[in-house]
């Protein structure tokens, strides 16, 4: 009985809290006229939709390949950066680490849309503007490696240390241990902090639209932007826009939602 | 560097070597940035001019500048309101809704799940759709809230002064949850069931059991949620920029947005850049909250 | 005896974890097949001595030898050391079969060799039907063994041991030592064994090691400990139930010792200290006697524990700091409050200084 | 139609895929609206010189002066940049912008003594000119003919001073169907200053001086619009587009707004309406209005200032289709818009662009602007006195000055 209690309340809370993702798709179904009456419809009256003309006139395909590459290239490198430096950092504990963590933390102390500046000013400098989504890689990852490196270190911090000892005393090389015996126990951890970081740099905004200065190369994100003018506020085509946007995320997110919710709880080692 | 490695134990080349090539990406890609914002917030800065690092020293006249404008009182205020009300409702909210989905019932896991997604929503989108849901004549906002008996007449979240901080820290707190729920989820199912089981058959109730229990086991696990909300708090840019861009009359304006305004909208470049760097000392107390947390979390 | 024919030899170890001295001065000499055991109260840095030698921590002054090879700066896997942790730390990912291999796969053995050696360990240690299986699906006392047939199987020139028993209940502890003793005879294994419980230092070892705070206090074999305790430590720490100290001074004829303030008792020691010394005596309460003849000490009943082939009674005794422990075999009827005498033979009393705490 | 769409899509996909030859490309932004004006103008451009190679980049109206202003710094921009006409003095100030004068001199396209005096002064700085106006525009007020009529108001007389503003929408407003008598935008940027500004004017008041009295009338009146509920308290931080939906869809009955939104009201709009004079502060008082739009502009850095300065000629010399195709006025006496369509609209548009007065120019005007929108919107939220609130920001204004 208890249980069916929890389920109605989780039930209650859970559609509390997913309502605005709702009234994001019931708007895409609206007409302009309906969006704006008050008291407003919970589901749309005579629905009609624009997601193929959005999708085309906005080349939603371009940007959201655009968006996708840019986003599977941060990840990676992330991966491959961060992965390494949260086991040091969770590994050897003593001040010159703490100082080390310290650091990571200070060094995205400020929002994206301050270091564009110098970023770009920088960029150009190296040249790195020729190559504009890779630009917004390299740029990026200063914002996802200090997240991934602290929500990563937590999960080698939770393999005990004795497994690496044994793996050492079993003949094992540290780089050995820590791709045969630790990198293995943390899986669960790297594989939540990698898609948490491909989604927030799937969703990127400042870096893409100040460093990607040729339309083909350009975000989703951006391009979302474009609806919010000075001239026209098109929030139908706003939300029909966000929609596309996000459904193939919220897909992907549903087919693997088991599998990170189940590796994140099961994380715990014993 | 050399001679700073040459401090570090030999036994752990390979580790130093792994976090050394990240700490050397951030100190160039972030560091650099971060340092040439700390100059201009002493110089006196002209932005069309050249890319330089020499340009007429200012002291602290950047700092005294901002600090004198009318709306810098009420800048800080909003910050620490923003800030702090953030983080201790989608701690609080993150914290419940981590140990409701701890319990055992239908669908528990899944609907956790479905919680999640609120958190893979970029900033822009959720910011729009809040600035619908919060519209004061047409939004949905008013009429659920006016029908719930809660509200007698509209609020006009986003141009009423009284309200649009609020509803800029609604929409953050909405954003931050799933990602707090996710991490302090991790740290519940971490702790061993047995320790609850000793302290009922202690004698401590629910209540008891929480605060004898939880809250100390998710010691290291909150400092860590906490600092890294307040620094991802303090870098919320996007939703500010689709709700009220720190409007109406400043009402709803944080340090960051005002930095960013200062820096690149009336192109005061060298107050933004202040007001950035007074920022960073933010961060940096907060960074030090994190790492004391991460001491003694091995308890292996 | 030659450097060669010790697989071990520890020379003026110390190790410092920057300005905190964690091992001082230490000199532990293995010979091949020789089983020692390193003990004392937790913190007294044997479990950090024996990571020493596996190689897990860096020494920072005085040599380490494994078969007369300086290894100070050698790393973990080119020691030839196995080790068995008290977690087990068996991989989770991998099944037993697996853990078992790892450092053979590690070393590139042949897969058939490899297979020929698991089976013959999975044989010996009755793992036979669980190599299939994951570390998870396994009882403590399974996984235990485990942990030893992953060092087994290495046939590694050095066996290290960290407590490996401690995770494990009372029967299967007593049973597992057995097991390890016999493991021993069969391999003649060179091993180290770190424990803070001194009976299986007492029962499996050919000599044992008490360490204080990062110190050698004294190292021989268990009975040697037991009987001539180099000191106050030593004599505290080895024996069970430990050992009873009663405060005292040395008597004018240099003979005996007197204590118990106002209740004045005396006990001879059968030989001579200086008269006027102030000094602890050490009796074991397995030597203490509540029938007998010649000189006693005088207590009265504190408590009185009964296990059915033991008795432990407590007396207080003036002078002694704890009450005084008697273990008598069988069940005796004493009440609290009586007065019991204790006797004891002048031999089996132990004298230690005052101060210095040494052996007298 | 079809053909133009399918050549405009081969030059695209040609642009994308060839590979580019310095010597001949042409870079330009573009801001997304109205109708893609300026990309479609490329587009076109290009279709006429296929040596050109064609690089357009769409840059959001609100960060269009970081995005150059970055551009401009790192020597990394476009050869054309499109900007908001106050925001040229900045830029030309700044030493960012090729001063056209010589080419101007020798061009047989654009006749500067042609444009009209608002726009170009918009478009100069110093006595030099350093942009091109690829059109203008100005506010005025769009009214719903049903409501009026409903509301017993006589469509033929749209409101002629503020007061008979204010007693029109009070008439028009009707909390329960959710209709506001008057939508205008109030927004904490430029947007809010653009609608502000002609107002102010009308008193006697302007940008520079906002200390005279009349500003702080207007304020007032402003206030006294929301305060009464007659105009949306959203009304803060509603951009023009917004304000212009909520005409559109019966949520209020007059809106002020301009002709670019004609096309979206024509669309939209499922009754009869027309569009009126911002009235004057006393009936047949001082008219004002805004005088806005944008101009193009060649960067100092631009690598093919031929090039850039052909197209400026291009884009000029297509002025006659601006009404009609993008809802915008003409920038020169000399245009001839044939059928002008919605052409009440037309006459009235063109009629107030003679009152219509350029902001600025300051080359410090986004501050301007911030100072004047703080200072509005403090009014609006009664957080400062009307007299209090316009002298703070006449003493920032000031402050630029030096």
């Amino acid at each position: 009985m208890k249980r069916y209690v929890l389920m109605v309340i989780a039930l209650i809370v859970t559609a509390v809290y997913l309502f605005p993702l709702y009234w994001m798709y019931i708007t895409v179904f609206k007409s302009a006229a309906e969006m704006f009456q008050f008291p407003p419809t919970f589901w749309p009256q005579q629905a009609e939709s624009h997601l193929r003309q959005v999708f085309e006139e906005r080349n939603m395909a371009r940007f959201l390949w655009n968006s996708l590459l840019i986003a599977c290239g941060t990840t990676g490198v992330t991966l491959l950066v961060g992965t390494g430096a949260a086991y040091a950092l969770a590994q050897v504990q003593n001040r010159w680490t703490s100082a080390a963590i310290f650091a990571v933390l200070v060094l995205q102390a400020l929002p994206s849309s301050l270091m564009v500046t110098p970023i770009f000013t920088a960029f150009k400098g190296l040249g790195l503007l020729e190559t504009p989504r890779f630009a917004v890689v390299i740029a990026q990852i200063t914002k996802t490696l200090p997240f991934y490196i602290v929500l990563c270190r937590a999960s080698f911090v939770q393999v005990p240390r004795e497994l690496r000892d044994a793996a050492l005393v079993d003949g094992a090389s540290p780089m050995r241990a820590f791709f045969g015996v630790i990198l293995p126990l943390a899986v669960n951890g790297i594989l939540v902090s990698a898609i948490l970081v491909f989604l927030q740099s799937f969703g990127e905004y400042v870096y893409a639209r100040s460093l990607i200065l040729d339309d083909q190369y350009q975000t989703a994100t951006v391009g979302l932007s474009a609806f919010v003018g000075a001239t026209k506020t098109d929030w139908i085509g706003i939300m029909t826009y966000s929609a596309i946007f996000v459904t193939p995320i919220l897909i992907a997110f549903m087919l693997l939602q088991r599998k990170i919710v189940a590796g994140l709880t099961a994380g715990a080692l014993k | 560097m050399n001679k700073l490695l040459s401090r570090f134990p030999r036994e752990n080349g390979f580790e130093i070597t792994l976090a050394g090539f990240a700490l050397l990406y951030l100190l160039l890609f972030a560091g650099l940035p971060l340092l040439y914002n700390i100059v201009l917030s002493f110089q006196q800065v002209d932005l069309m001019e050249p890319a330089t690092l020499l340009r007429p020293f200012a002291g602290l006249a950047n700092y005294r500048d901002v600090f004198s404008r009318p709306e810098a009182g009420q800048v800080l205020s909003n910050t620490l309101q923003f800030v702090g009300l953030s983080l201790l409702f989608q701690v609080v909210i993150g914290f419940l809704l981590a140990m409701l989905f701890l319990q055992d019932f239908p669908l528990a896991t899944f609907m956790r799940g479905l919680f999640l997604a609120g958190w893979i929503m970029p900033g822009l989108v959720v910011g729009v759709i809040w600035k619908l849901l919060f519209a004061g004549d047409y939004g949905v906002l008013n009429h659920v809230l006016t029908q719930m008996g809660i509200l007698h007449s509209k609020i006009f979240w986003l141009s009423d002064p009284q309200w649009s901080l609020y509803a800029v820290i609604i929409a953050n707190v909405w954003l931050g949850v799933p990602f707090n729920m996710l991490l302090l989820s991790v740290g519940l199912a971490a702790i061993p069931a047995d320790l609850y089981e000793a302290a009922e058959l202690d004698g401590a109730n629910a209540w008891q059991r929480f605060w004898g229990i939880t809250l100390p086991m998710m010691k290291s696990t909150l400092g860590a949620v906490v600092s890294l909300g307040a620094i991802m708090t303090m870098q919320q840019f996007d939703l500010l920029a689709a709700l009220t861009q720190g409007g109406p009359a400043n009402s709803s304006q944080v340090a960051q947005y005002w930095s960013w305004q200062l820096s690149l909208q009336t192109f005061e470049v060298s107050a933004g850049s202040a007001v950035a760097t007074l920022m960073m000392v933010l961060v940096l107390i907060v960074a030090v909250i994190y790492v004391r947390s991460t001491r003694n979390e091995r308890m292996v | 005896m030659d450097q060669a024919t010790h697989r071990i030899q520890i020379e003026n170890l110390s190790k410092a974890y920057g300005p905190v001295q964690v091992l001082k001065d230490i000199n532990i000499s293995v010979p091949e097949g020789r089983f020692v055991a390193l003990i004392g109260p937790s913190g007294c840095g044997k479990s950090t001595l024996l990571r020493t030698i596996a190689g897990l921590e860096k020494i920072t002054g005085g040599t380490l030898r494994i078969d007369g090879q300086i290894v100070n700066d050698m790393p973990p896997r080119k020691r030839d050391v196995a080790m068995v942790f008290q977690s087990y730390a068996l991989y989770p990912h991998m099944n037993i079969e697996k853990n078992m291999s790892y450092s053979l796969r590690l070393k590139r053995s042949a897969p058939e060799a490899i297979r020929q050696s698991i089976a013959g360990v999975a044989e010996t240690l009755g793992l036979g039907h669980l190599l299939e299986r994951m570390p998870r699906q396994l009882s403590g006392g399974q996984r235990q063994r485990v942990a030893m047939g992953r060092a087994i199987v290495r046939n590694p020139k050095v066996f290290l041991f960290d407590e490996p028993l401690s995770n494990l209940d009372a029967a299967l502890r007593v049973h597992m030592r057995a097991e390890i003793r016999k493991l021993h005879h069969r391999l003649h294994a060179t091993s180290v064994y770190v424990t803070h419980d001194q009976i299986e230092a007492m029962t499996m070892a050919d000599h044992v090691v008490v360490l204080r705070a990062g110190q050698v206090e004294q190292q021989g074999a268990p009975l040697a400990l037991y009987e001539k305790p180099a000191n106050k430590f030593v004599a505290g720490f080895i024996g069970s139930p430990a050992m009873n100290f009663i405060e005292g001074v040395v008597g004018p004829d240099a003979q005996c010792v007197l204590f118990g303030g106002a209740a004045r008792q005396q006990v001879e020691l059968g030989r001579a200290l200086p008269p006027g010394q102030p000094v602890w005596i050490g009796l074991r309460p397995e030597h203490l006697r509540l029938q007998g003849e010649g000189q006693s000490v005088q207590g009265v009943v504190d408590s009185v524990e009964s296990t059915g082939s033991m008795t432990f009674i407590a007396l207080n005794v003036d002078g002694a700091p704890q009450p005084l422990l008697v273990a008598h075999p069988g069940t005796v009827t004493a009440a609290m409050g009586d007065v019991l005498k204790l006797y004891i033979a002048p031999q089996q009393i132990h004298v230690f200084d005052k101060t210095t705490e040494l052996a007298l | 139609m079809n053909i133009r769409i399918s050549a405009l899509c081969a030059t695209l996909t040609l642009a994308l895929s060839s590979a580019a030859s310095l010597a001949a490309t042409l870079s330009v932004w573009a801001v997304d609206e109205p109708d893609n004006y300026t990309e479609k103008m490329a587009r076109e451009f290009a279709k006429l010189h296929p040596d050109i190679q064609l690089q357009v980049r769409k840059v959001g109206f609100s960060s269009l002066n970081d995005e150059a202003m970055r551009a401009v710094m790192s020597g990394n921009g476009p050869d054309v940049i499109p900007i908001d006409n106050p925001n040229t003095a900045m830029f030309a100030a700044k030493n960012a912008l090729l001063d056209l004068t010589p080419y101007l001199a020798k061009s047989k396209v654009i006749d500067v003594k042609q444009i009209y005096p608002g726009p170009l002064k918009n478009a100069s700085w110093n006595g030099k000119v350093y942009a091109i106006p690829r059109g203008a525009n100005t506010l005025a007020l769009y009214y719903n003919e049903d409501m009026f009529k409903a509301a017993g108001l006589d469509p033929d007389k749209p409101p002629q001073s503020w007061d008979e503003l204010y007693a029109d929408a009070k008439k028009l407003t009707n909390a329960q169907k959710n209709v506001y008598g008057l939508a205008f935008s109030a927004v904490g940027d430029e947007e809010g200053v653009f609608q502000f500004l002609p107002f102010i004017q009308a008193t006697g008041a302007d940008w520079d001086k906002l200390n005279d009295p009349g500003a702080a009338r207007a304020a007032a009146f402003w206030q006294k619009l929301l305060d009464e509920k007659l105009a949306s308290p959203d009304t803060l931080s509603h951009r023009q587009s917004e304000a212009a939906a909520t005409f559109i869809n019966s949520n209020a009955a007059m809106d002020i707004n301009g002709p670019w939104e004609l096309m979206a009201v024509e669309k939209g709009a499922k009754f009869k309406w027309r569009v009126a004079l911002l009235p004057p502060e006393k009936a047949g008082g001082t008219r004002a209005s805004a005088l806005g739009e944008q101009s193009h502009a060649v960067l100092r850095s631009a690598k093919n200032p031929q090039a850039a300065f052909a197209f400026l000629e291009y884009m000029y010399s297509q002025r006659n289709r601006n009404w009609n195709e993008f809802g915008m006025l003409p920038p020169s006496k000399d245009t001839v818009t044939k059928d002008p369509k919605w052409p009440q609209a037309y006459k009235t548009f063109n009629e107030q662009m003679q009152y219509a007065r350029p902001r600025g120019p300051n080359p410090q005007w986004p501050k301007v602007s911030k100072a004047i929108s703080t200072a509005v919107q403090s009014v609006l939220t009664h957080q400062a006195d009307p007299k209090k609130a316009m002298d703070q920001a006449y003493k920032t204004v000031e402050a630029t000055k030096h």
